[in-house]
């Protein structure tokens, strides 16, 4: 049975109230709410996401402008297409498909073809968010998914990276390695102060630590993300991380570097925190937080690909009914043993 | 005919006609299928040794294993370097590489990916010609090493694949772990008796068939 | 060659045995019977585990029919059809099966009854109680529609009036839609009757007149005009038919001033009719 | 902060300041009163009347011999016009005794000190709750003389009196323990007498400090009642919550308090106990807080049962505006809303809220987002978002296996929702249906 | 025989939409993904399957009145590995290309349920000539679907058809389509498809 | 720790389900419930550990001794529909309640091509006795991961608005692809 949502009670509810309807109104309780919204949630972290946005465009140029337009045009465009021809009401404006296609491109190298992020925004709405009935029933994260897609069709192209154009440095335009890569395939570390600022090779927004601190401590104030989900995973990868670098200081790298590099920070701050695709109970999103940044972190060291926390998140995403059901909170008053 | 004598019946037929019926299919199809094994390995040599025109199989067991090398000789029955199968872990599964070594140890005079179900379109370009030539005259000591996004600059060196450095390492440490295997269990000096003494393969498979 | 072909055909021929007398074995030690009747009869039923039967789907009351706990003509969603495949299967005579019908007991629609309140919430008549309705006959249909949405043999519709439409020829009887209606409004009937007092309101006949223009003012005269006596009654302020008595013709329901006892053979709407019967719309 | 309190539970605006300060006003009589026969839970009453007889203020007109149930009483002085089905303020037509005034009212005090309360016996003090019709005064209206007969073997060893007032607009309780605050801890005491309690505590939010202030003074000469202040959040007052806050104790799902040895009563309650022993006072009138930003005039009134919502209402300014508006039995999180306004006031009518239409929930609501606020507010700990869906599919299997069954009601989750789901609507729904089904099984 | 023919046809043709297997049964679902990246990979299974249920329908339409039913499925399962090994042998001889690229696949036509759901729910009941015509209807439908399935993704993952190079220099393979994501969403798009059109169909069969 | 590997290797990396398409018939036909979902997978689970036990000294101490290793899947799968149909006897015999669980399931596993491929894989990559056990154990813990997880997520569908010539099988099929994308960051996790 499917959700009887806007439309349809739009529709009867008008035709019901008929013609003779007197001054009162009638409802159930509760009958005032707090002036919370969807829009106005999903606004807001579009706003959070603009920091990030900016360091992007600050050290990639006009490229990762172009790329985070197309990206955000093409999940609005992909999500009005679907819903126009599922006869279904056009909900476009709600910001959460700006949010996808902001964090979409903020996944992409700086370098990734047009035609690429197109794809990857049409995938991340149609296939991953539309095709589940739309905002609120998709089982994975919608940007990750499509950020996935691309990754598998277009392995190369998503793993040519660009230095930051900035002052003092020569600009290599054609390749550069992320410093997730360099400490894998060639055991190299990048100094952490880079890490922090955003200056290195790396997807547009995944780089600069500061400008996603920034965004997310913005949504935390506001009160749209569970701090437990963040911190949580950003903990989890640190303690992991801590261990291996704890038995083998000199083969893997501190704690820190794990949490400055790659797409950490923006996936503990933005990803992880999807409302939609994680668990709702406490318990369940401990066990999504932990068990996510303990895979990311063994996936970078140990595994075949450089960027673990896409794929932590895209597969504890799959748990999160699972999770859902069996970590329900005990009921107020439960008790086990019922006496009569 | 009660039930259990019917199962019976039914299940011992079935099986001693499957069987009849199995082993002659095997009878026929067998040497056509040893056939087929024998031309791919012979072939893939020839891939890398290209001047042989027949070869000579080695075999010496070291402990448990049992190594095998293959010895390849021209028209003439010369040897012209000796060749070896390298196996190991790639991204996804196992790489099988043919490896051809010249006859002095120092050099490889090319290589063959026999089999590996690495990505279509990335890892797997390692069977391609354009990867494989590179290994082509490379010096293998100290070892055979792969460099990214640049032109090989020694002549130890390879470059490899743009978006596969998994599997383009995993090549050159198979060969590099094969190679030294190899040199370790077939001394120069004894390879070369022990080609001696060996038959060429195109000879025993004659003989086999009869 | 040969050695080979002995080889395989023995060794076959051996797994195959053992196999053979393994199942054996096992067939012996651990056989069960499972009435394969159960299987049969659930191929007879419809499957659309309707619930009507009053069992949780199709395969229990398949199950109840063979061990004979179930009558033979349970499931209502089947018609006469299946009870006599049923009662063939069963070896018994078929049991008299009477068609069942939803029949809806309210006129009082936009037209007729007054809203006295605007309704905010979710559009299903069960919610919309909950909150005492908007209507003011507080025993009227409600016009949410939520017995048509329980129909799950697409027997009902809406109609432009707010009433529900329960389709004669599609209705199979199964009661999920009366099941569903929070105020009593659907009862299920036999075919063969044909009398109803399409009402539900227990007020004081100037009340009920005030609110509604067809309700039953329990004015007692289909009680007078009823040909036998005690055919129909007043109870709590409503006409009451019983069926076993009232002749199920229209003579008692001439006089009713409100016009809400019927006899209800106007009343069997098709579904081709009544989509005929809709103003045509563009597009 | 530091304040006692439950787990979860909601902030949200109260807007108390609009009657808080105001001193309760005396209602002008009403001509017309409508007193429905059941105005409690459990069973109705029969009419002792009928029409055209002459009743007088304070005389027993309703009454029946079950258990749980309670007397109605005339609340004023007049003529039966009709025993006949009324509106109710839950939506239906119940059996009511409408009466017309003549006018009169009639004076209900007795000379003296109050009684002493340990002179009392508990049966005494039990009859006279019962005679004189009090049921609770906290909005469920349960008749209070069953709560005080624990079946045996159950002892109650704290009376636990709910000045919480945790609903948005209501200052009812509040003025009751401002200006009636020596009658609040006489009730109490003749309480703690009926039940054999050592202890009476009194649950006060922080939000009414000089509530606390005046209750401490009153019961500063007994060392056996003590004042619990607690934070200020929704549904501090309900009463599972109120005994976790106060003495840290939890109702296992399914019970009562009385199995944890508590009973907890309303502030107005204990009142009107005060009342009926020492004055003779059957529960004719109570205190109703009128407010909202549909009121022009809001206030605190003293309104005889049975007088209409509209009278009440044109006595504090009438309607502001003619748009259209929700009128509300009780507040803004918990109240029923009214299709008429010639519903009468009830026992457990604490306030009459009227809100605008744009205060109001909106009617759309778009999917959940699985934000988990309903999830991290819901003070019984259950899964809203989960038993809305179940709920509204008739779900009824799964609904009971997710712990349906004890929500308390309280609102909070769709409160909370920013997809505006009408999540407790919904679970109202799959509750009625778990009935239905089970009533269904038991034929 | 004679009065069969006219549902003999029927027998036949049901398998190429009707009931046409991976998307209609939904059956023998693992060779559909596994072994469609190129369209020519999934017309060998195809005729390999097909090649084993004509076989093996045959032979258990044939000998099913001998057939003791405790023992029924065990047997019908080794008849049909013994032309799967048959099958296997035969392509590992002559078309040891394709033997290697369909890869451990071959031998799991044993366990594909087309086959053994066609000699239980088909064979075991009917005679020779029906079991034949349903098993080449339901084979071919099958062949046809890998076809289809293959020609998508090879088209997609690799840019061109039966190895032709179809799309030009300018498009970037999908490489996702020949990795197990691509076989997932391509099946399920497929089938969504064929609903589509089957819902269509049903659609316009009721209101004319 | 090489059977740690090879338990990580065929319950995680190198899932039947999703990197081999193996089984997949039972996993999107008895995925509609957790329920169900779980009693499959522990059924195959139960079968798979039986399977590796039994088919290993059949390959060795008669396929290779006698050098007939053209019998293989003849021989195999007798030796499978045997436990099958033995273990569904013993069930609705010692067990009826556990039967009607899980009875109705085990005849799917007979076709269920997961444990012939297992059989086979074990005999491909050379395992020894316990290896093989722990791998036929493995593959089924990964098999119900895999359906359990699936599970859950068709049940969380059933409230979605999913468009209708895509619900059932196809958005079975289309999560499973998903899920894979998410599995592919398991790849070259262990080598091998
Ligand atoms: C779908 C997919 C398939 C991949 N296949 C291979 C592969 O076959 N071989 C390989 O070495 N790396 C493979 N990778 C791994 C990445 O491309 C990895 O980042 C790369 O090996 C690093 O090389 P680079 O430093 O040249 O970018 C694959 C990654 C993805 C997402
Ligand atoms: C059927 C029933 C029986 C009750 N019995 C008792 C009782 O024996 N003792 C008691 O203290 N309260 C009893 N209560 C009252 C409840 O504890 C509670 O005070 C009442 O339901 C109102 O609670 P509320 O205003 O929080 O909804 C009973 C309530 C119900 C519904
Ligand atoms: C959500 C909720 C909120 C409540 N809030 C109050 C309250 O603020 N004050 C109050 O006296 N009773 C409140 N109640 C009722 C109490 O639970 C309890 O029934 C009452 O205090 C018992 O006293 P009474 O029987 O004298 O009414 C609330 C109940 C619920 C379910
Ligand atoms: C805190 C927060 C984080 C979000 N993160 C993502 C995200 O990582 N990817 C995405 O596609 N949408 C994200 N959204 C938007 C929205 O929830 C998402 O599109 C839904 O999953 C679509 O159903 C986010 C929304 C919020 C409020
Ligand atoms: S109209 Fe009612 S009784 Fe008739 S088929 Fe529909 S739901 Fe069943
Ligand atoms: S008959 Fe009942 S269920 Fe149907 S629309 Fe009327 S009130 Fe709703
Ligand atoms: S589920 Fe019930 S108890 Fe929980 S917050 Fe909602 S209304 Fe309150
Ligand atoms: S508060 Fe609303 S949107 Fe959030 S989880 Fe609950 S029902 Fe869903
Ligand atoms: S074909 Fe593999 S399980 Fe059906």
């Amino acid at each position: 049975m499917t959700d009887k949502t806007t439309e349809n009670t739009e529709t009867k509810a008008a035709s019901a109230a008929g013609p003779k309807a007197e001054k009162l109104i009638v409802s159930s309780s509760p009958h005032f709410l707090n002036t919370e919204s969807v829009p106005k949630i999903m606004h807001t972290v579009v706003m959070a996401l603009f920091p990030a946005v900016a360091a992007s465009v600050y050290f990639f140029g006009f490229r990762a402008l172009l790329l985070v337009l197309v990206c955000v045009a093409s999940c609005m465009l992909s999500e009005y297409w679907m819903q126009k021809i599922r006869k279904k009401p056009v909900t476009v404006y709600d910001g959460s498909a700006i949010i996808t296609g902001m964090l979409l491109a903020l996944t992409l190298p700086p370098s990734f073809p047009v035609f690429g992020a197109f794809l990857g925004s049409f995938f991340a709405i149609v296939v991953g968010k539309q095709l589940f009935g739309g905002l609120g029933f998709n089982i994975f994260n919608p940007a990750l998914l499509g950020r996935a897609f691309m990754q598998a069709t277009y392995p190369v192209l998503i793993t040519t990276w660009t230095s930051p154009r900035t002052v003092g440095h020569a600009v290599d335009a054609v390749s550069a390695a992320t410093p997730l890569a360099l400490m894998k395939f060639e055991g190299k570390l990048t100094p952490l102060m880079d890490l922090f600022v955003g200056n290195v090779a790396g997807s547009m927004g995944e780089t600069s630590v500061i400008a996603i601190l920034l965004g997310g401590l913005y949504l935390r104030y506001k009160g749209y993300i569970n701090w437990k989900l963040p911190l949580g995973y950003l903990g989890s990868m640190a303690v992991v991380g801590g261990a291996f670098w704890l038995a083998d200081p000199a083969r893997y790298p501190s704690p820190l570097f794990h949490l400055f590099a790659g797409g950490a920070m923006l996936g503990a701050w933005f990803m992880v925190t999807d409302m939609v695709t994680s668990p709702v109970t406490p318990l369940g999103q401990w066990i999504f937080v932990v068990l996510g940044g303990a895979m990311a972190v063994i996936i970078r060291l140990l595994g075949g690909l450089p960027e673990g926390v896409m794929y932590s998140i895209l597969f504890m995403n799959a748990f999160v009914p699972l999770l859902n059901k069996h970590t329900r909170p005990k009921v107020f008053g439960e008790i086990k043993t019922e006496q009569s | 005919m009660n039930s259990f004598a019917k199962m019976f019946l039914n299940l011992t037929v079935v099986g001693v006609v499957s069987g009849v019926i199995l082993a002659g299919a095997f009878h026929v199809f067998d040497p056509l299928i040893q056939i087929n094994k024998e031309k791919e390995l012979k072939e893939s040599i020839f891939v890398v040794l290209p001047e042989a025109k027949d070869y000579k199989v080695l075999e010496k067991t070291v402990g448990k294993e049992k190594l095998t090398v293959y010895e390849g000789i021209d028209a003439s029955g010369q040897p012209v370097g000796i060749a070896f199968k390298a196996d190991g872990g790639g991204f996804q599964g196992n790489i099988g590489v043919m490896v051809g070594l010249n006859l002095d140890y120092l050099k490889l005079k090319g290589i063959k990916i026999l089999d590996q179900v690495e990505t279509p379109g990335l890892g797997n370009r390692i069977s391609e010609p354009a990867f494989e030539d590179q290994f082509k005259n490379i010096e293998i000591t100290p070892k055979v090493e792969y460099i990214k996004n640049r032109k090989p600059e020694k002549p130890n060196q390879i470059q490899a694949i743009t978006g596969a450095t998994i599997s383009s390492n995993a090549v050159v440490t198979n060969i590099n772990n094969a190679v030294a295997r190899v040199l370790k269990t077939f001394p120069k000096d004894e390879m070369i008796k022990m080609g001696e003494q060996a038959k060429p393969a195109s000879a025993e498979s004659k003989e086999h068939q009869k | 060659m040969g050695l080979l072909l002995i080889i395989s055909a023995i060794s076959m021929g051996v797994l195959g045995a053992g196999l053979a007398v393994f199942l054996a074995f096992a067939d012996k030690k651990f056989q069960v019977q499972e009435d394969p009747r159960i299987e049969a009869m659930l191929g007879l039923l419809p499957g659309s585990n309707c619930g009507g039967c009053g069992y949780p789907g199709c395969r229990m009351l398949a199950e109840k029919l063979v061990s004979g706990e179930a009558p033979q003509n349970a499931c209502v969603a089947g018609g006469m059809e299946t009870v006599a495949k049923i009662a063939e299967m069963l070896g018994v005579e078929a049991a008299e099966h009477k068609r069942m019908l939803a029949v809806v007991l309210c006129k009082g629609g936009y037209a007729e009854s007054e809203r006295r309140a605007t309704y905010r919430g979710e559009a299903t008549c069960t919610a919309a109680n909950l909150t005492g309705g908007d209507k003011s006959c507080t025993y009227g249909c409600l016009g949410y529609g939520e017995c048509v949405d329980a129909c799950k043999f697409d027997a009902m519709a809406m109609n432009s009036n707010g009433l529900p439409v329960v389709f004669y020829d599609r209705c199979v009887g199964c009661g999920a839609c009366a099941r569903a209606c929070p105020r009593d409004i659907i009862e299920m009937h036999p075919e063969d009757h044909r009398l109803f007092v399409y009402c539900r309101s227990r007020d004081r006949g100037a009340h009920a007149k005030k609110v509604c223009g067809v309700a039953c003012i329990a004015c007692s005269l289909c009680v007078k005009d009823c040909s036998v006596q005690g055919g129909i009654t007043i109870k709590d302020n409503l006409a009451v038919v019983n069926y076993s008595l009232a002749p199920q013709n229209d003579e008692s329901t001439r006089r009713c001033p409100t016009g809400c006892i019927l006899s209800g053979m106007e009343e069997q709407v098709t579904k081709k009719n009544f989509y005929a019967s809709l103003p045509r719309q563009a597009g | 902060m530091g304040h006692k309190t439950f787990d979860r539970g909601i902030h949200p605006s109260y807007y108390k300041e609009l009657t808080s300060s105001m001193r309760v006003e005396t209602a002008a009589l009403p001509k017309t009163v409508i007193i429905p026969l059941q105005q409690h839970a459990g069973a109705p009453c029969q009419p002792l009347v009928k029409k055209g007889d002459a009743v007088q203020e304070g005389q027993k007109i309703g009454d029946v011999q079950a258990f749980v149930s309670a007397p109605v009483h005339s609340s004023i002085n007049g003529k039966v016009k009709d025993v006949d089905l009324a509106e109710h303020p839950n939506g239906s037509r119940v059996l009511s005794v409408i009466i017309d005034g003549d006018g009169t009212s009639r004076e209900w005090k007795a000379g003296g000190a109050p009684m002493d309360t340990s002179a009392l016996t508990p049966e005494f003090i039990r009859d006279t709750i019962r005679d004189a019709g009090i049921v609770g005064m906290g909005g469920a209206a349960f008749p209070t003389s069953v709560k005080l007969a624990p079946p045996k073997g159950k002892a109650i060893d704290t009376v636990l009196l709910n000045g919480c007032e945790c609903e948005p607009f209501l200052t009812a309780d509040h003025r009751i323990m401002i200006e009636e605050t020596d009658k609040v801890v006489w009730g109490l005491r003749a309480l703690m007498k009926a039940t054999g309690a050592a202890n009476g505590l009194i649950g006060v939010e922080e939000n009414k400090p000089d509530a606390v202030e005046a209750l401490k003074k009153a019961a500063g000469g007994h060392s056996d009642i003590r004042i619990i202040v607690t934070e200020t959040k929704y549904p501090q007052g309900a009463e599972k919550m109120l005994i976790k806050a106060a003495l840290n104790r939890k109702v296992p799902t399914g019970r009562l308090p009385l199995d944890v040895g508590v009973v907890v009563n309303n502030v107005g309650t204990a009142a009107a106990i005060f009342e009926a022993i020492n004055h003779k006072k059957p529960l004719i009138e109570r205190i109703v807080t009128v407010s909202g930003n549909g009121i022009k005039e809001p206030k605190n009134l003293k309104v005889r049962i049975g007088t209409t919502f509209e009278e009440v209402i044109n006595q504090c300014g009438g309607l502001a505006g003619d748009a259209e508006m929700e009128v509300l039995n009780g507040g803004p999180m918990m109240g029923v809303a009214q299709t008429t306004l010639t519903v009468p006031v009830l026992k457990g009518t604490s306030g009459i809220t009227v809100l605008t239409a744009a205060s109001i929930k909106p009617l759309k609501y778009d999917p959940c987002i699985r934000c988990a606020s309903c999830v991290e507010v819901c003070p019984m700990a259950l899964m809203p978002y989960r038993l809305g869906d179940y709920g509204r599919t008739a779900r009824v299997a799964e609904f009971k296996d997710w712990a349906g069954l004890s929500c308390i009601e309280c609102g909070c989750c769709a409160y909370v929702c920013p997809s505006k789901r009408p999540l407790l609507q919904w679970i109202r729904v799959g509750k009625l249906r778990v009935r239905i089904e089970a009533a269904r099984a038991k034929k | 025989m004679v009065d069969n023919t006219p549902t003999l046809w029927y027998e036949f043709k049901k398998g190429l939409w009707q009931d046409i297997p991976p998307f209609r049964l939904v059956l023998g679902t693992c060779p559909t993904l596994a072994v469609t990246n190129s369209v020519i990979n999934g017309v060998a299974m195809g005729l390999a399957t097909l090649f084993v249920l004509i076989c093996s329908n045959l032979i258990v339409s044939a000998i099913r009145k001998y057939v003791a039913s405790q023992v029924r499925i065990a047997l019908y399962v080794v008849i049909i590995a013994l032309f799967v090994t048959l099958a296997d042998m035969f392509l590992a001889a002559m078309f040891p290309p394709i033997s290697k690229a369909l890869g451990p696949y071959v031998p799991l036509i044993v366990v594909n349920c087309i086959l053994l759901g066609r000699a239980e729910g088909f064979a075991q009941k009917n005679p020779v000539m029906p079991s034949l015509m349903d098993a080449l209807g339901i084979g071919i439908g099958f062949t046809l679907s890998l076809a289809v399935m293959g020609g998508i993704r090879e088209m997609l993952g690799f840019g061109s058809f039966v190895n032709f190079k179809l799309l030009g220099e300018w498009f970037e393979p999908w490489i996702v389509m020949i990795l197990p994501a691509g076989a997932f969403l391509v099946f399920g798009g497929l089938v969504a498809l064929v609903n589509y059109i089957s819902h269509r169909k049903t659609a316009a069969g009721t209101n004319p | 720790m090489k059977l740690i590997l090879i338990f990580i290797s065929a319950s995680l990396i190198n899932n039947f389900v999703l990197t081999y398409f193996l089984g997949i018939c039972p996993f999107l036909g008895v995925s509609n419930k957790t329920e169900n979902a779980l009693n499959m997978g522990l059924a195959t689970t139960f079968v798979m550990t039986l399977t590796a036990a039994a088919t290993w000294p059949i390959y060795t101490y008669l396929l290779v001794k006698f050098n007939v290793p053209f019998l293989e899947y003849v021989a195999f799968i007798i030796v499978i529909a045997a436990l099958v149909q033995f273990v569904e006897m013993y069930i609705r015999k010692s067990s009826p309640t556990l039967y009607r669980a899980l009875g109705i399931y085990l005849p799917l596993i007979t076709t269920n091509c997961a444990v012939l491929g297992l059989a086979l894989f074990m005999v491909l990559r050379e395992y020894n006795y316990i290896e093989s056990i722990i791998f036929g154990f493995a593959t089924g813990v990964g098999f119900t991961m895999a359906i359990l997880m699936m599970s859950g997520i068709r049940e969380e569908l059933e409230f979605a608005d999913v468009p209708r010539h895509f619900q059932g099988i196809s958005i079975t099929l289309i999560i499973a692809g998903m899920m894979a994308l998410a599995f592919m960051g398991f790849a070259g996790l262990i080598r091998g």
